[in-house]
């Protein structure tokens, strides 16, 4: 091989520490190296323009350059050498800015060093391969997992694009925790008003095939072609026939089922819609509750339903669905207030959370819209909101901010008034986070024109006190402790990763932040994508967010979805790691590590060899440190690799 | 005529110490629990009541050996034109080696037939060889492993050679074998031994009536070819084999080698190191393809290469001498005496018309 | 003083052809003039190739005894020291060990007609039997050269093959395995192929070389045309390391491919044990 | 042996429905045994176990894959089967194995230490606690407790861990918990005499590979990184270096799946104590994991799993 | 050649692409000094270290070596440090048995955004390093007794 080396002055960034001219005359000497010199900026297009000219005149076959960190510049001086006809991977890049001149000032020190990471990328580069990448086929269809707002946008969005979607959503209805909202903040208009049209929008799309009560059992495949089992749980109600008339849910005799969809304020029917804009808008069977399930008495659902669809035989059923991307927008759930002792522990029944509220505020839900203690269903007068119940607090684990609580909160206070005039709202909080676009206003307003009583603050201890509750807590702008009469506690709970999350990544082989919540690639620049190709991120599974930030992320993975298929066919990423046949034994050590799944085993000539699924594999390399013989290599970063690198550095 | 001393037991170490200033020396002492021919050391205890662990190939074969040394060099003017200078450096000194066995000294001759021919001699080996001289030790004991006397040898052989020492009763009776052998038997530690020669062969005699019963191994050259396509009876003698090189390496007689490149920046060696034919590497081709693919075809190759084809192509001479160090020291306990005898008493299963 | 017998002369590449994506041929002179002058082999002999640092390889003198401006050495890609040859240039270095091995008996083809059926890499050895007997035009009968490959672009030496398809004193039959846009030679596997061309056993040598699934059914072939065991002749290919009979690993019981071979004749084949 | 009819007539049912039997029978002289291949009826008759029986067969049962394959066990050996199944190196459906009680099997090399030289040996006879070798014409009598491999005096798996058919009683471990008094006295050594010893010790290595063939184990064989170019982690020299690190690469590939059976040490013509690397390594690995290779076919090794949260390293303030 | 007499030691750090090679970046962005003894041989992800590198980097002659990943749960591969942790760890834990010192060698976690603490642990670790002193050399091939003895002219 003939190595052209190329040492940067970056300016006088390298060059006011490192002797580039000393390096260059080094590196004439290392194995390999047929022409060195030291360039101003190498990045720009002179420089640039130098090497590929160097590549041509001295028909050198890799290039090394010595600069920056490879983490800014390797891709532009791959296609550089590219552009010169070599191949990408003929490449290496040794960091004599980050790693040598920013950190140091002895010159003599850093010119050594430099040398030294010079060698070292010569030497690796003389064990580098040309790498292509291979082109494969894609199907071109979606599966959303998640029916809430996000995963209804993100399935509204792709399939207007033209894909076909699946929509995999876990309860009976889409709608998610949007659609059990009374209002949005901050204009406080319907939730459901909004919603319900795109509710409806996804079951008439005829892009797009929903499962609903549906969850995914397994994945396999890679971007662009997964296949995905979806497990269809059992209803009892052959869906099909079901109009969703509602007759079963009048006649059924079980009305002490939990009603989940009301956040379990008030019962429901053993076999329910879980609300009147439901989509689908089918009926289940709560097993737990049906007396013909239970106690094989009853069936009078079965005698009413007018077009027979009742099936008390009904078994979970499996579909598989090809796709070649996934969204995942699975949400959050609520976290557990119960642990907190001082605001009664669950013990004090007019002590609410802020979504059962929500419930109780809505004119369709189990209330009518009335707001009615728990307790004894009278009008409270004192409302006091209690923020951060679970949110900014690392004694229950939970450090993070949820975000949208204090919003919520402004809004519940302005419809508690405008519910119950006469009513007075307290609100406890830490910090009030209103960074949206007309947020803080609106939080004035729930002050200024609502007047409700914001105390910051936190509560310390909830009391019974005759047949209402009393709120103690510091005043901590006052410097005083407070005590409110409250006849209806309502908490702010915070946002937490939705349980099943953590299975769910697993499935999907996409990392987890410690809260649960799916980690996206990147903080800043891939705030949708994770770093298993072919799958995206949308709504609140990747941290608490809030209806205009999911929808955007929605949006967002639809249009990362249509940009992925904007391709006919997917170049896979070359920096794989790929199993010599030969030496390969069949051990399986390195399936069993790798955390893609993008090593299955094949039957060579009657023995076991594992192959490497290119398009699957990340390039991590676990497989390699795995393989006892060195047969599964990451390509680019392979033993030979590494070791020439280690080899060049200490030589006895 | 031979010369004939005598060395008394207490005089052996001052006797090495002396050939210490001119030569090379080698003597079996103890390193952990392996007797192996080491660098004579006035320090350390030279035992001689047993055969080695190894024997003393190394002294002759190391067990890898630069053959050249080569340099990269480029020339300033164009850096990709890269002169490369290649030297080869051959071993100088000579070497005396005390306390071989008759086995040990003669396995050397297995080498000579084939690094030494007219054709093509090998001129590493055969400067180590022409400078490297044995002063062979008789055997006194028999161990359960020897078997020399089936392979055309005794426990007084002095084949290959350059002193014979016999041990008598209070010391040992060197007779030069070669006109350098003669030479090493100057120094004043030693008298003339002519007087004690009769007690000498009497211990020979007694000792080569103490070895285990001698097989006639004339017809295993065609019996082992007879038996090269039936590989069941390979498979059965080889089941037991680990493919391990413990056998080879250990063999005194046991010859081949690998080349191998090495570089370290504009420097690099090539380099000549022991070989086994019992592992797969041995015949492994680039395209994967391996002629000798299991176990049992590469045991085949063992024993055939040392009970046949070395004594076809080589006059008849067995390539092996019996030093029995490739039974004791198998982690299999395969014994090769077994084979070559299975393999002349084997009679093909007679065909059913 | 006797000779090293491993240590290699140097070399120089004067050119580099690649014949097909995994066949490079190199020519090469031996630097010391003297040397490259006294060079003398027999066409089958081989030699062993170096890369300082790599390692060393055998490959046959595929240019014959009687153009001695370089010697040629076509190398298929397969393992380490192939791939890193592959990656040499015009004016790079190497070492050769050359000539080891027995060659073609070229004499007691006198006055034969001649057959070569070289499949792929294969037609690396009969290459320089052929332009050795084309050079001693006179000394040999009918030459009939039947040369195969799995398709065009695997096909070496093109830019001999025209010449040699129109020479009118060698019968130049070229085939591949499949049907192939713009070819315009024959079509099939060697073994019928050369059942077609039928060349005539009488007064004949049959030289063929080629991977081991084609020699099997050509060797039937030439039974079938009447060749007797006597009339083959074969080369063989092992690993080989020393190249003059020390190292141990190329024997096929008593013959050491690597000084009795690579040549043998079907009739010494049959002689050896079973081991290819 | 005891239970050695017992063991043969088991053996004579089962051996109709297998291709073989791997076994000991007698060796090249009294005070060895040699694996004993068992293909048809009257090879049975040569079977023989007791304290000679030193080789773990386990070793044979990756190269025989596809073939029904009947093995005899100790309790150590046990273990390397338990582990090749865990790895999926053979199936279970196709071994089927004999177990014993074992009462513990010589070390040779204490043996040959304890004799001095004998020349040729004639008879070995073992009463209870006493060996009886008569070898040079005369009788050496030694404690068995002195010849005794050092695995056995502190074996906890006398009996097969896993069997088709057990022959004999069960016996009880030994009492003795704490293995490695070596590894012990080893780690209290400085570290600049370690490291001395090492190089010592590796000097006489011949790179026979006698080692890692006969670990049970390194079912790679053929295609070691040993002797491989690409990947090209060893020169073929013989220097302590590459010697040395062909152990590490050795120990380390057996972290978590060694058994301390010992073969490698046991195989070695040149009596490196190889085995004390492969004790250290398991003791920090039962340290770290509680996890102890063998025991257990549906385990995983420690190495090829993680948790999320590590009980037992303390990222150091690094 | 590689490491200047009296001034450095070799010192060979392995940091993931991801996490601690961007951590080591950003030290040079914010400009924090560090001894200059350290080369960095950047890998994928800390689960592509094989131990087996360090025992190599070690038996070669390096004084010191300095392996760091992204933080637990924070691989970029999901479970590459997870893996590496169990088995550097093993390896750290190994080395003494053969006469290293526990302190040549090291592993820790850094993410790209530490900066300042990826210049605490390159400086402490080099601190670490030149107080141990040059490590013990491995004998070379010129070192086998025999091979020395036989090689030397009289």
């Amino acid at each position: 091989m003939k190595i052209g080396v190329f040492v940067c002055h970056c300016g006088s960034n390298i060059e006011g520490t490192v002797d580039t001219a000393a390096v260059a005359a080094a590196a004439r000497e290392f194995p390999g190296v047929a022409f060195a010199t030291d360039t101003m900026y190498t990045c720009s297009e002179p420089g640039q323009e130098e090497i590929v000219n160097a590549i041509k005149e001295h028909q050198l076959d890799g290039v090394v350059v010595a600069s920056c960190t490879p983490r800014m510049h390797e891709q532009t001086f791959r296609r550089t050498v590219e552009r010169a006809g070599l191949n990408r991977y003929l490449f290496e890049m040794a960091n004599i800015r980050e790693h040598v001149s920013w950190i140091g000032k002895d010159r003599e020190a850093n010119t050594n060093k430099a040398t030294d990471l010079v060698r070292m990328a010569a030497s690796k580069l003389l064990h580098n391969r040309p790498l292509l990448s291979k082109q494969f086929d894609i199907n071109k269809r979606v599966l959303i997992i998640g029916g809430g707002v996000a995963g209804i946008q993100a399935a509204l969005d792709c399939a207007e694009g033209g894909l076909e979607v699946v929509l995999v959503e876990k309860t009976t209805t889409i709608g998610g925790k949007m659609a059990k909202l009374d209002k949005t903040f901050p204009t406080v208009d319907c939730s459901c008003c909004i919603l319900g049209p795109r509710m409806v929008d996804v079951a008439q799309h005829p892009n797009i095939t929903l499962y609903a009560y549906s969850e995914i059992e397994e994945v396999s495949g890679y971007v662009g072609n997964f296949d995905v089992k979806v497990k269809k749980k059992a209803t009892y109600v052959d869906w099909d026939k079901c109009t969703g008339c509602g007759i079963c849910m009048t006649k059924c005799p079980s009305k002490k089922a939990t009603d989940y969809f009301n956040e379990g304020i008030g019962k429901t029917t053993a076999i329910n819609i879980p609300f009147p804009q439901a989509i689908p808008k089918k009926a289940k069977i709560d097993a737990d509750f049906c007396m013909k399930l239970q106690k094989g008495k009853c069936g009078i659902c079965a005698k009413v339903c007018p077009s027979g669809c009742i099936d008390f035989t009904q078994q979970d059923e499996f579909v598989t669905e090809k796709v070649g991307a996934i969204v995942a927008a699975t949400g959050f759930d609520l976290f557990d207030w119960t642990v907190y002792g001082e605001y009664g522990g669950g013990r004090y029944p007019d002590v609410i959370t802020s979504l059962q509220y929500e419930r109780m505020l809505s004119a369709s839900g189990p209330t009518g819209g009335h707001i009615k203690r728990p307790s004894d269903g009278k009008e409270p007068k004192n409302v006091v909101f209690i923020q951060c119940v679970g949110s900014r607090d690392k004694s229950v684990g939970r450090p993070y901010c949820t975000g949208f609580c204090c919003m919520y909160t402004a809004k519940q206070a302005i419809l508690t008034k405008d519910h119950l005039p006469e009513s007075q709202t307290y609100v406890f909080y830490m910090d009030i986070r209103a960074t949206g676009k007309n947020y803080d206003e609106f939080t004035r307003r729930a002050m200024e024109e609502y007047n409700a009583k914001y105390i910051r603050g936190r509560v310390s201890m909830i009391y019974p006190k005759g047949d209402s509750l009393l709120v103690r807590g510091a005043d901590t702008l006052m410097g005083t402790q407070v005590e409110v009469d409250a006849d209806l506690v309502v908490l702010a709970v915070g946002a937490e990763a939705a349980a099943g999350a953590a299975g769910l990544a697993e499935k999907l082989r996409i990392s987890y932040d410690s809260y649960g919540f799916y980690m996206e690639g990147h903080p800043k620049l891939k705030p949708v994508e994770t770093n298993t190709a072919g799958v995206y991120l949308a709504g609140s599974c990747q941290g608490p967010k809030d209806i205009p930030s999911s929808v955007a992320q929605g949006s967002a993975a639809a249009s990362k979805v249509l940009g992925l298929f904007s391709k006919d066919k997917l170049a896979s990423d070359p920096q794989v790691s790929v199993v010599d046949i030969k030496r390969c034994i069949g051990c399986g050590k390195c399936m069993k590590t790798c955390p893609f799944g993008a090593i299955k085993e094949i039957d060579f000539r009657g023995m076991k060899k594992a192959e490497v699924i290119e398009t699957v594999c990340q390039g991590c390399g676990i497989c390699t440190s795995t393989c006892p013989q060195g047969a599964a290599q990451l390509q680019h970063f392979t033993d030979n690799q590494i070791l020439s690198e280690v080899n060049a550095l200490c030589q006895f | 005529m031979a010369k004939v001393q005598f060395i008394k037991s207490a005089d052996v170490k001052p006797w090495l110490a002396e050939l210490a200033k001119e030569h090379r020396v080698f003597a079996p002492s103890y390193d952990g629990e392996a007797l192996l021919f080491r660098p004579f050391d006035p320090e350390q205890e030279i035992v001689l009541d047993r055969a080695a662990t190894m024997p003393p190939k190394k002294t002759i074969f190391p067990q890898s050996e630069k053959l050249v040394d080569f340099t990269y060099s480029k020339d300033p003017e164009n850096l990709s034109r890269i002169k490369i200078d290649a030297k080869a450096n051959l071993p100088e000194g000579s070497t005396v080696v005390f306390g071989s066995r008759p086995c040990d000294a003669r396995g050397f001759t297995m080498f000579d037939r084939v690094y030494l021919s007219d054709k093509n001699p090998d001129i590493y080996y055969q400067a180590r060889r022409k400078n490297t001289l044995f002063i062979t030790l008789a055997c006194r004991t028999i161990e359960n492993t020897c078997f020399c006397n089936w392979v055309d040898s005794d426990p007084c052989d002095p084949t290959g050679s350059d002193v014979l020492a016999i041990p008598v009763n209070d010391g040992y009776l060197l007779e030069s074998v070669s006109e350098q052998g003669e030479k090493l038997l100057n120094s004043k530690l030693l008298a003339d031994g002519s007087s004690r020669r009769a007690e000498a062969e009497k211990i020979c005699q007694e000792i080569a009536g103490s070895i285990n019963n001698t097989k006639d191994l004339t017809l295993a050259p065609e019996k082992l070819l007879a038996v090269f396509d039936n590989m069941e009876f390979w498979e059965e003698v080889s089941a037991k084999c680990l493919s391990c090189g413990a056998c080879t390496y250990l063999c005194p007689s046991c010859y081949c080698f690998n080349i191998t490149d090495e570089t370290t920046g504009m420097k690099g060696k090539r380099l000549r190191s022991w070989d086994n034919c019992m592992s797969a590497q041995f015949t492994m081709e680039a395209s994967g393809h391996n002629p000798r693919p299991t176990k049992a075809h590469r045991l085949k190759n063992r024993v055939g290469h040392k009970f046949s084809y070395y004594p076809t192509i080589h006059g008849g001479v067995i390539s092996c001498c019996g030093c029995g160090r490739c039974i004791k020291s198998c982690p299999a306990g395969i014994d090769i005496r077994e084979i070559v005898l299975k393999a002349i008493d084997f009679v093909p299963a007679a065909v059913e018309e | 003083m006797t000779k090293n017998i491993y240590l290699p002369e140097m070399a120089t590449i004067q050119e580099v052809i690649r014949e097909t994506h995994n066949i490079m041929t190199f020519r090469v002179t031996l630097n010391n003039p003297e040397a490259m002058k006294n060079f003398s082999f027999k066409p089958g002999q081989v030699g062993q190739v170096s890369s300082f640092g790599t390692g060393e390889a055998t490959f046959v003198i595929n240019s014959p005894p009687t153009r001695m401006d370089y010697l040629q050495f076509s190398v298929m890609r397969t393992g380490e020291v192939t791939s890193k040859l592959h990656s040499l240039k015009a004016g790079d270095q190497i070492g050769v060990r050359a000539p080891l091995g027995n060659s073609f008996p070229y004499e007691d083809m006198k006055g034969k007609d001649i057959v070569f059926v070289g499949g792929g890499i294969g037609m690396a050895p009969l290459r320089t039997l052929l332009l050795y007997m084309l050079d001693n035009r006179g000394d040999y009968g009918k030459i009939t050269l039947l040369y195969g490959a799995r398709s065009p672009v695997d096909m070496a030496y093109s830019y001999e093959l025209q010449d040699w398809l129109g020479r009118d004193d060698l019968d130049t039959h070229l085939t591949i395995d499949a049907p192939y846009e713009g070819w315009e030679h024959k079509v099939g596997l060697i073994p019928n192929v050369l059942l077609d061309i039928a060349p005539s056993s009488e007064n004949s040598v049959a030289i063929t070389c080629g991977p081991p699934i084609m020699i099997k059914f050509t060797l039937q072939a030439l039974e079938k045309l009447g060749f007797k065991d006597e009339q083959i002749v074969t080369t063989l290919e092992k690993r080989m390391k020393c190249g003059v009979g020390i190292c141990g690993r190329c024997n096929i019981g008593t013959s050491y491919v690597c000084m009795d071979g690579p040549v043998f004749t079907r009739a010494q084949l049959r002689q050896l044990p079973n081991e290819l | 042996m005891k239970y050695q009819q017992e063991l043969k007539d088991s053996i004579r049912k089962a051996l109709p429905g297998l291709d073989v039997v791997i076994a000991w029978s007698a060796g090249y002289d009294p005070l060895h045994a040699t694996p004993h291949f068992i293909r048809r009826e009257e090879d049975i008759d040569r079977l023989e176990i007791g304290p000679f029986s030193v080789h773990n067969l386990a070793t044979y049962l990756p190269g025989l894959r596809g073939k029904k394959v009947g093995i005899v066990v100790k309790g150590c050996d046990s273990r390397s089967v338990i582990e090749l199944l865990q790895e999926n190196l053979i199936n279970r459906e196709d071994v089927t194995i004999f177990g014993f009680p074992c009462t513990g099997v010589v070390d040779q090399t204490k043996i040959r230490k304890a004799l001095g030289h004998t020349g040729k040996v004639d008879f070995c006879q073992i009463a209870s606690q006493t060996v009886v070798i008569g070898a040079g014409g005369e009788e050496h009598k030694l404690r068995l407790s002195k010849v005794l491999a050092d695995k056995c005096f502190s074996c906890q798996y006398p009996n097969a861990l896993i069997s088709d058919h057990f022959v004999g009683e069960k016996i009880s471990p030994s009492a003795q918990t704490e293995g490695g008094d070596d590894l012990e006295a080893f780690e209290n050594m400085p570290l600049p005499e370690r490291f001395a010893f090492w190089q010592k010790e590796m000097d006489r290595c011949i790179r026979c590979y006698a080692c890692r063939n006969a670990c049970p184990m390194c079912v790679c064989r053929d295609h070691c990184l040993a002797e491989s170019r690409d990947p090209h982690w060893l020169s073929q020299e013989d220097s302590v270096r590459d010697k040395w690190m062909f152990q590490l690469i050795h120990a380390y590939h057996l972290a978590g799946r060694c058994t301390e059976c010992g073969e490698c040490q046991r195989a070695c013509p040149m009596d490196i104590p190889l085995l004390l690397l492969k004790k250290k390594m398991n003791k920090e690995i039962k340290e770290l994991f509680q996890y102890e290779a063998g025991v257990d076919p549906e385990a995983t090794p420690p190495l090829l799993s993680f948790k999320m949260e590590e009980e037992n390293i303390k990222e150091r303030e690094w | 050649m590689p490491v200047l007499k009296g001034k450095e030691l070799r010192i060979v750090g392995f940091l993931c692409n991801w996490c601690s090679y961007g951590g080591a970046d950003t030290a040079g962005v914010g400009r924090f000094n560090q001894p200059t003894d350290l080369r960095i041989i950047r890998v994928p992800c800390s689960g592509r270290i094989d131990p087996l590198f360090i025992m190599k980097t070690l038996m070669n002659g390096a004084d010191g070596v300095l392996v760091s990943g992204c933080h637990p749960r924070d691989c970029h591969y999901a479970e590459g440090n997870f893996y590496a942790r169990r088995r550097l760890e093993v390896l750290h834990r190994f080395l003494p048995i053969l006469g290293f010192e526990p302190g040549r060698f090291e592993y820790t976690w850094v993410s790209a955004s530490e900066g300042q603490r990826w210049q605490q642990v390159v400086t402490r670790f080099t601190e670490q390093i030149h107080k141990l002193g040059p490590a013990p050399k491995i004998a070379g091939p010129e070192a086998s007794a025999t091979l020395r003895q036989m090689e030397a002219v009289l």
